[in-house]
């Protein structure tokens, strides 16, 4: 075997705390290695001509390159190799980047761990094998987790282009958190104007089938083909029969029930349609506030359709649809901002969120676009914002900022002036957010021209006094305490992800952070892909983001997915379990663990052997940690090669 | 009628139904019994059962797998059937379990010990027992030993002196030995420190001969002839002679036996230089009885091939 | 529940300036078979002082309190007052750390050997003891008087060292209040603060904290401030001439919760020692009474009405059994399922409203 | 091998490919600083790791070794962390009876998002290791010697 | 106003209050709950996190100069309500020692009266009152400090003119003077316990 070894500075990323000459240098000992040399930078196009030509000048069989992290720029090379006729697969990195040069300013110590790094490099490499993919056929669908705004926009691209569109939204209606607002920053304009057309859109396309009310149940399978399980929940309504006229919810005497879609602000039926514009337009029974179920009897809905919809014996149903990719775009909840006692902790009815207040202000919501103090239905005359609650918090862990408090409180503060002239409004907050279009002007407007008073400082205390709420805050501005009398106090609560997110991810089998969003595949160059291949993200499950932004990523997660469907045939992963069949003695321990169900017994001349199914085995290796006698070993992870990496090491 | 007649006309009975049944007969030495192959009536005279009834009859199972078999079994050897059946590796319904309760065997270096001047035990002419002592024939005359300063470690620590699963049982339950910690030997081999311990087994293992008798004798060892010991792929170990890889071929021994391994003690007993190589299996087993609650030949999943999502006895380190 | 038998520090105070909380503590937990053993020839914790000037100095006197109750065997502790408490628990925490004990031991000498705990006597009142075995020892239940509970800022805070109820806005001290039969009114400044020591070198400071407090008490409708700490009882009820000159005009009474338990227990005069406060109680009694009168009054008419009910239904019951007898075997099951008709239209009714 | 001499010791890490690979790397981002003496093996998941490679290491000479995988619920590859934690579990009763010290040997759970754990696990348990000092080397040869008992 | 020189930054000063408090003060990001809660706010001359900013930015005279560290009640709202978890209490405390140790007293009638508290307790083994108040008294000359309130408390007996002297009371004094000889200075201590550590491994090797 032939080694070519390239030491990549990195600028000075790598070679201001290594001494790259000298690694090379070292490199050229190592056995089977017959050329190595120190590169500028190894992934731009001269490094990779460079590396390239000394391949077939040196007749190279293998290529070691020591730069950053395999995770980067892998198939960057990977590919380089390949055009110089050298197989993808004989090739191997050291990360002496993200591993060596950015952790410790000690060259002495850097340069000979990246020595080290780059022998355990070349001892795997003599042990390489070349690796070929095998193709195979692709389900040209596309799963779309979730109808908020990201979600929609995701699937109404992929539809337009083409691809079959499977839609799960857990509600009864698709439209997602937006859904809920009354107007959009920085424009003012009608969240549900935008939005509405959009979601007719969805129930139109011929493409899209969208399951309402319904949820993920059980993900199988690889990329380009999932097996999917959704859960549709009954809704006790036949959305077949059901035209929406909504003469059930007008009759329905329970009419105490937690309006869900109306963040509890005014009471709803026990069988809703959760607003006008809903998509769809199906109503369903809320099993814990309906009479019937709970008392056994009431039928008023039954017998009031006009097309027999109604029907109680409903139950949850299954169904099974196969897919090639997954957008996830399960978007965001609200923190629960109860957890502050000092505000009242929900004991104090003028205390309301800003979602509350969304609906409140919503002509389509329950006060018809009235603000009113839910204790007593009076107009507020003084309406104190409060920034940052459940955001920028580590006592309750949430120290990140959502993100978009800052501009859709400037927002409740102008449609607050707009509803109510004589109103003042106060807005505490620590900083302002606006690094978007148009956005820091929009901040300005509100104290500019409609009179907001922004108070720099948290609220340490709201409590009731007298008919009113006092908040007790700071001006940090002016250095001192302050008091507001206040009508009305709104929180803008801030957003974690959503209820359930983890155990999505762990369906889906992507990773997620310590706060339940879920993880790109790379922050930069990988903002919608995960690292489960054919999983893509969209909107805020991702983190925190606004509407644009949401849309944005709907479309790059569309266009993603169509990228890969747009193909007839993958490759799989040569990066593969096989058995070798004389030393397997068929004990089953392999089939035993793995967790792809990839392992099969088979029969040979009387013997139980175990089998790959090579379409199914996703390479993770923990068969070949279970066979005693390494029969089933895992490509280019086999136990010689960790083995060799070891021995490089630690070789008495 | 005797232990022995009961046993034999429970083979007999057997006998149809099953290509053979293993148990003991005599052996090379009068102290050693051998396994014995019973496959007519005729093959019964040379069968016994009993102090010399020391090899693990289990341990040819897996290569009988694909007939049925009977076999008998001490109490020990039961667990050996139990966990080869809850592997998978033998078919527990082609197996015939013939148990008898089992006081205890012989192990022959403590004979070796007490005669140690006076002759070799390959000298010994004749065996007999007498209640709790035996009678050994010597060149040098009568010897006297009391059975329990000749008896096997693990026998003084045996919870399942009776075949738990054995198809037929004869004779009587005898009463487990009920000991505080079953695992006090390995407490206080451990006691010794790192050091003395570690200086211990580069000693040990100088002289180990790379015979692998330990691994053959082993009923769970069913790799064989596919043993990671001398393959090149993967390639594991070397050929050669020094203490660390012949210390990693009991280390790999002893993993590969994590959670599968009964404690029958034939890996030691085997041994040619009496290397004390159960003691590795014994602390793992130890980990995996603490972690798990589980102790190998039951009939369970092993605890490896398994897992919990949430491990209530598995404090992990926080890292705070 | 067996008998308690703890350490108790009764702090400076006791001897002095909230000589009633001491008082009706002791009566009280007699009464309960709390055994109370106090630490012989305690000293002072320090207080705000000690830990103003240094943390080791302010561990250290606790550190002797504690070496006095380990002489007489003692490790688990009470006490009623919540500023001796924090400091006292500070100290154990604090001396946790290996550096910080060494240095306290620089000044006590005198290493501490055995495991020490801390508690209020509230704590023990609701974790120990419990509101519903107190209920059961009211005989003079409190019904009719409108307290507002104030915990004051250390009870519960900090969160961390306390770890004793919500430090926002806790309720045990409702709970207990509500066994003696009391009814414990909305308080929203529970946790505000006094001013503790610094009303004596600072005259603006009562008036306007203490004062916030008595006005909003007064406000909700109370007829009196029930307190846990003899600095926030000072400030409340001593200094009350202080906050009426400063413009807020609220007489209440300001006795401790132990005092109430006294009365509710039906102590002699001298264990719950009101005469001690400075100003009067009897009033707020007074008061409570006529309303406890009122309310008897009106629970009396309610039970009339609904024994009167029941009396009417068991009439039309007798009627309906007499008539199904007339009308044979069947009559029966027909009854029963009338009784349960009139019994779903009442349930219904009631859901309606 | 060219250890520098009093300044590092042996110390080798298995890292899964998904989640603790990535947090070394987001580590290496955040240019959280950390000892040199580790040197890190990829592997694609912690079920891959089988105990014996980390007895290869200690055998072979490393003065610790560190695996990190995943963390609970968040294997790439759904199971294999839970399988590796009950192996690597059950593996720490076997090094005092071979008179390895188990304080060599760790495992963890850091995830790509947590380069700070990941700084500080590597910190810490190098430190740890540092404080036990190079490990005695299994002689190959040893002087024929009776031990006490 | 006078102008800040950020450039000095008094850093030992920075750590003296973080060692002393066991907080990081760098993890304020002044979002102001701290004087938001704080009850004595209307008395400081720096709210607390204007003084939490001025530990941040080493201004190292201002802050042990100021009033509003002296005049710090020890409520803990403060710390209950920072969203870092910074014990804002415990940096006010910090302050104040630091202060005390430098005798700086920026709210005379503060720091006296502690002073009068400590004797009383030095003397007595116990605080009493009517000492303290008398030795307050004394100390700043404000002879008529609350004596309205007298013919209210001392009819009710709680106001014993003679003190509770305890047994031990020379303990407490020497627990005191030890104080005040710096026998528990952080260094002092832990170059004892270093000494204790060398001297214990010198007997084991």
């Amino acid at each position: 075997m032939k080694i070519g070894v390239f030491i990549c500075h990195c600028g000075s990323n790598i070679a201001g705390t290594v001494d790259c000459a000298a690694v090379a240098e070292r490199a050229s000992t190592y056995p089977d290695v017959v050329y190595a040399t120190d590169i500028m930078y190894a992934c731009a196009e001269p490094g990779q001509d460079a590396i390239i030509a000394a391949i077939k000048k040196h007749g190279l069989t293998g290529v070691v390159v020591a730069s950053c992290t395999p995770r980067m720029h892998e198939p960057t090379f990977r590919k380089a190799v390949e055009r110089a006729g050298v197989n993808r697969y004989m090739f191997e990195m050291a990360n002496i980047r993200e591993h060596v040069s950015w952790i410790g300013k000690d060259i002495e110590a850097n340069t000979n761990k990246a020595a080290e790094l780059v022998r355990m490099a070349a001892a795997k490499l003599r042990l390489d094998r070349e690796l070929k993919p095998k193709s195979f056929p692709v389900t040209k669908r596309l799963l779309v987790i979730g109808g908020g705004v990201a979600g929609i926009q995701a699937a109404l691209d992929a539809a337009d282009a083409g691809l079959e569109v499977v839609m799960v939204e857990k509600q009864p209606t698709i439209g997602g958190k937006m859904a809920k607002l009354d107007k959009t920053f920085p424009t003012v304009d009608c969240s549900s104007c935008i939005l509405g057309p959009r979601m007719v859109d969805v129930a139109q396309h011929p493409n899209i089938t969208l399951y309402a009310y319904a949820e993920l149940e059980e993900v199988s399978g690889y990329v380009g083909n999932f097996d999917v399980k959704i859960r549709k929940k009954a809704t006790y309504v036949d959305w077949d029969k059901c035209t929406g006229c909504g003469l059930c919810t007008e009759k329905c005497p329970s009419k105490k029930s937690y309006d869900r879609f109306n963040e509890g602000v005014g009471p709803t039926t026990a069988i809703i349609i959760p607003f006008p514009q809903a998509i769809p337009k199906k109503a369903s029974i809320e099993r814990e506030y309906c009479r019937q179920f709970n008392k056994g009897k009431c039928g008023v809905c039954a017998k009031v359709c006009p097309t027999g919809a109604v029907n109680y014996e409903m139950q949850d149903e299954t169904v099974e649809v196969k897919v090639g990719g997954i957008v996830a775009a399960t978007g965001y909840d609200l923190v629960d901002w109860k957890v502050y006692s000092e505000y009242g902790g929900g004991r104090y009815p003028d205390v309301v969120t800003s979602l509350q207040y969304e609906r409140m202000l919503s002509a389509s919501g329950p006060t018809g676009g009235h603000v009113k103090r839910p204790s007593d239905g009076t107009e507020p005359v003084n309406v104190v914002f409060v920034q940052c609650v459940g955001s920028r918090d580590p006592s309750i862990g949430r120290p990140y900022c959502s993100g978009f408090c800052c501009m859709y409180t400037a927002k409740q503060a102008i449609l607050t002036k707009d509803h109510i002239p004589g109103s003042q409004s106060y807005v505490f907050y620590m900083d302002i957010r606006s690094p978007g279009k148009g956005y820091d002007e929009f901040t300005r407007r509100v104290q500019e021209e409609y009179g907001a008073r922004y108070v720099r400082g948290r609220v340490s205390m709201i409590y009731p006094k007298g008919g009113k709420l006092m908040v007790r805050g700071a001006d940090t501005l002016m250095g001192t305490q302050v008091e507001v009398e206040a009508d009305l106090v709104v929180l803008a609560v801030g957003a974690e992800a959503s209820a359930n997110s983890s155990a999505l991810a762990e369906k889906l089998r992507i990773s997620y952070d310590g706060y339940g969003f879920f993880m790109e595949g790379h922050p930069k160059l990988k903002p919608v892909e995960t690292n489960t291949a054919g999983v893509f993200l969209a909107g805020s499950c991702q983190g925190l983001k606004d509407i644009p932004s949401s849309v944005a990523q709907g479309s790059a997660a569309a266009a993603k997915a169509l990228g890969l469907l747009s193909r007839d045939m993958l490759d799989s992963d040569p990066q593969i379990a096989s058995v070798s069949v004389n030393r397997c003695v068929g004990c089953r321990k392999c089939i035993e663990v793995c967790p792809f169900k990839a392992i099969q017994e088979v029969d040979m001349r009387g013997q139980p052997k175990a089998e790959v199914i090579e379409t199914v085995c996703q390479g993770c290796g923990l068969c070949n940690a279970t066979c005693p006698q390494g029969a089933i070993q895992l490509s280019h992870f086999t136990d010689n090669q960790i083995l060799a990496e070891v021995e490089a090491l630690c070789r008495f | 009628m005797s232990i022995q007649d009961e046993l034999k006309s429970a083979i007999t009975a057997a006998l149809p139904d099953v290509s053979c049944v293993v148990g003991w007969g005599a052996g090379p030495e009068p102290l050693r019994a051998a396994p014995l192959f019973i496959r007519g009536e005729a093959d019964l005279e040379g069968f016994s059962a009993g102090f010399l009834s020391v090899n693990n009859p289990a341990l040819y199972l897996p290569s009988l797998k694909g007939s049925k078999v009977g076999v008998v079994v001490k109490g020990c050897d039961a667990r050996s059937v139990g966990q080869l059946a809850a592997e998978t590796l033998i078919k527990r319904e082609e197996v015939h379990v013939i148990g008898y309760p089992c006081r205890g065997v012989i192990d022959v270096d403590k004979v070796a010990a007490k005669l140690a001047g006076a002759c070799e035990t390959g000298e010994v002419a004749a065996l007999r027992e007498d209640g709790d002592d035996v009678l050994l024939n010597t060149p040098k005359g009568e010897v006297r030993l009391a059975k329990k300063d000749i008896t096997a470690d693990k026998c003084g620590r045996c919870a399942f002196p009776n075949a738990g699963n054995a198809d037929v049982f004869v004779g009587e339950r005898c009463a487990p030995v009920v000991t505080e910690d079953g695992y006090a030997d390995i407490a206080d081999f451990e006691a010794r420190g790192l050091d003395e311990l570690k200086a211990f087994w580069e000693q040990e293992m100088s002289r180990c001969i790379r015979c692998y008798a330990c691994r053959n004798a082993c009923p769970l060892c069913v790799c064989r002839d596919q043993c990671v010991a001398m393959s090149r792929e993967p390639h594991w170990l070397s050929q050669g002679d020094g203490v660390r890889d012949k210390l990693f071929f009991q280390i790999i021994h002893a993993v590969h036996l994590s959670g599968r391994c009964t404690g029958c003690g034939e890996c030691e007993r085997a041994c040619p230089l009496g290397i004390p190589v159960l003691k590795l299996k014994r602390a793992l087993s130890r980990r995996v009885e603490k972690l798990f609650g589980y102790k190998a030949g039951g009939g369970d999943t092993p605890p490896l091939l398994t897992f919990l999502v949430e491990e209530p006895t598995i404090k992990e380190r926080d890292w705070k | 529940m067996s008998s308690i038998n703890v350490g108790y520090f009764p702090g400076c105070s006791g001897l002095g300036t909230s000589m009633e909380y001491e008082r009706s503590t002791r009566a009280v937990c007699r009464e309960l078979g709390i055994g109370l053993r106090e630490i012989p020839d305690w000293n002072c914790c320090g207080s705000t002082p000690a830990h103003s000037t240094d943390s080791a100095l302010s561990a250290a006197l606790a550190s002797r309190v504690f070496a006095q109750g380990e002489n007489a065997g003692i490790g688990d502790v009470i006490t009623p007052c919540p500023s001796c408490l924090k400091n006292l628990r500070v100290a154990l925490e604090h001396m946790e750390d290996p550096l910080f004990s060494a240095r306290v031991e620089a000044l006590t000498e005198r290493p501490l050997k055995m495991q020490h705990s801390i508690r209020s006597v509230l704590q023990v009142m609701v974790e120990d003891v419990g509101t519903e075995r107190i209920r059961g020892r009211v005989r003079r239940s409190l019904k009719g008087l409108k307290v507002v509970p104030y915990y004051g800022c250390l009870m519960t805070r900090p969160e961390k060292v306390m770890r004793f109820d919500d430090p926002e806005n806790p309720v045990a001290l409702d709970r207990l209040l509500e066994a003696l039969g009391a009814e414990v009114l909305p308080f929203p400044l529970k946790t505000d603060c006094c001013g503790g020591s610094f009303s004596i070198p600072s005259r603006k400071v009562t008036p306007r904290l203490a004062g916030r407090i008595l006005d909003m008490a007064g406000e909700v409708g109370a007829d009196l401030v029930v307190v846990a700490c003899p600095l926030c009882q000072m400030n409340l009820d001593l200094r009350q001439g202080q906050i009426r000159a400063g413009g807020i005009d609220r007489v209440l009474p300001v006795p401790y919760f132990t005092q109430l338990m006294a009365r509710a227990f039906a102590l002699p005069e001298a264990d719950a020692a009101f005469n001690k406060l400075v100003e009067d109680i009897e009033p707020a009694f007074a008061c409570m009474q006529r309303r406890a009168a009122d309310i008897e009054a009106e629970e009396r008419k309610a039970a009339a009405a609904e024994a009167e009910k029941a009396r009417l239904a068991a009439e039309r019951a007798a009627k309906a059994a007499e008539k199904a007898k007339d009308a044979g075997p069947d009559g029966a099951g027909a009854k029963s399922a009338g009784a349960k008709k009139t019994k779903g239209k009442a349930d219904a009714g009631g859901g309606d409203v | 091998m060219s250890v520098l001499e009093g300044k590092e010791l042996r110390i080798v890490g298995f890292l899964c490919n998904w989640c603790s690979y990535g947090g070394a790397d987001t580590a290496g981002v955040g240019r959280f600083t950390q000892p040199t003496d580790l040197r890190i093996v990829r592997v694609p998941c912690s079920g891959r790791i089988n105990p014996l490679f980390v007895m290869k290491a200690l055998i072979g000479g490393a003065d610790g070794v560190l695996v990190s995988g995943c963390h609970p619920r968040d294997c790439h590859y759904a199971e294999g962390n839970y399988y590796a934690r009950r192996r690597l579990e059950v593996l720490k009763g076997l090094l005092p009876v071979l008179g390895i010290d188990p304080r060599r040997f760790e495992y963890t759970w850091v995830s790509a998002s947590e380069g700070q754990r990941w700084q500080h696990v590597v910190s810490s348990f190098t430190a740890q290791i540092h404080a036990l000092g190079p490990a005695a080397r299994f002689t190959e040869a040893p002087e024929p010697a009776r031990l006490g008992a | 106003m006078e102008t800040v020189c950020l450039n000095r930054s008094d850093d030992a000063f920075v750590k003296a209050v973080e060692d002393e408090s066991g907080q990081r003060v760098s993890r304020c990001y002044q979002c102001g709950n701290c004087t938001a809660g704080c009850p004595m706010s209307f008395t400081f001359d720096y709210s607390v996190s204007r003084i939490m900013r001025l530990i941040q930015a080493g201004q190292k005279e201002q802050v042990l100069s100021s009033g509003a560290v002296w005049l710090c009640a020890g409520c803990e709202t403060c710390t209950q309500r920072c969203p870092n978890e910074i014990n804002v209490a415990g940096v006010m405390d910090a302050c104040r020692h630091i202060a005390g140790r430098e005798r700086k007293f920026g709210a005379r009638a503060v720091s006296a009266f502690f002073k009068a508290f400590m004797d009383s307790v030095r003397f007595n083994g116990r605080s009493h009152e009517v000492g303290t108040m008398a030795l307050y008294m004394l100390y700043t000359g404000r002879v008529w400090t609350d004596v309205e309130l007298a013919p209210k408390i001392l009819p009710k007996g709680k106001m014993p003119l003679l003190p509770h002297r305890i047994a031990g009371r020379r303990e407490v004094a020497e627990i005191i003077s030890r104080f005040k000889q710096g026998l528990s200075d952080p260094d002092l201590v832990r170059a004892g316990l270093d000494a204790q550590g060398k001297s214990a491994k010198e007997a084991v090797s």
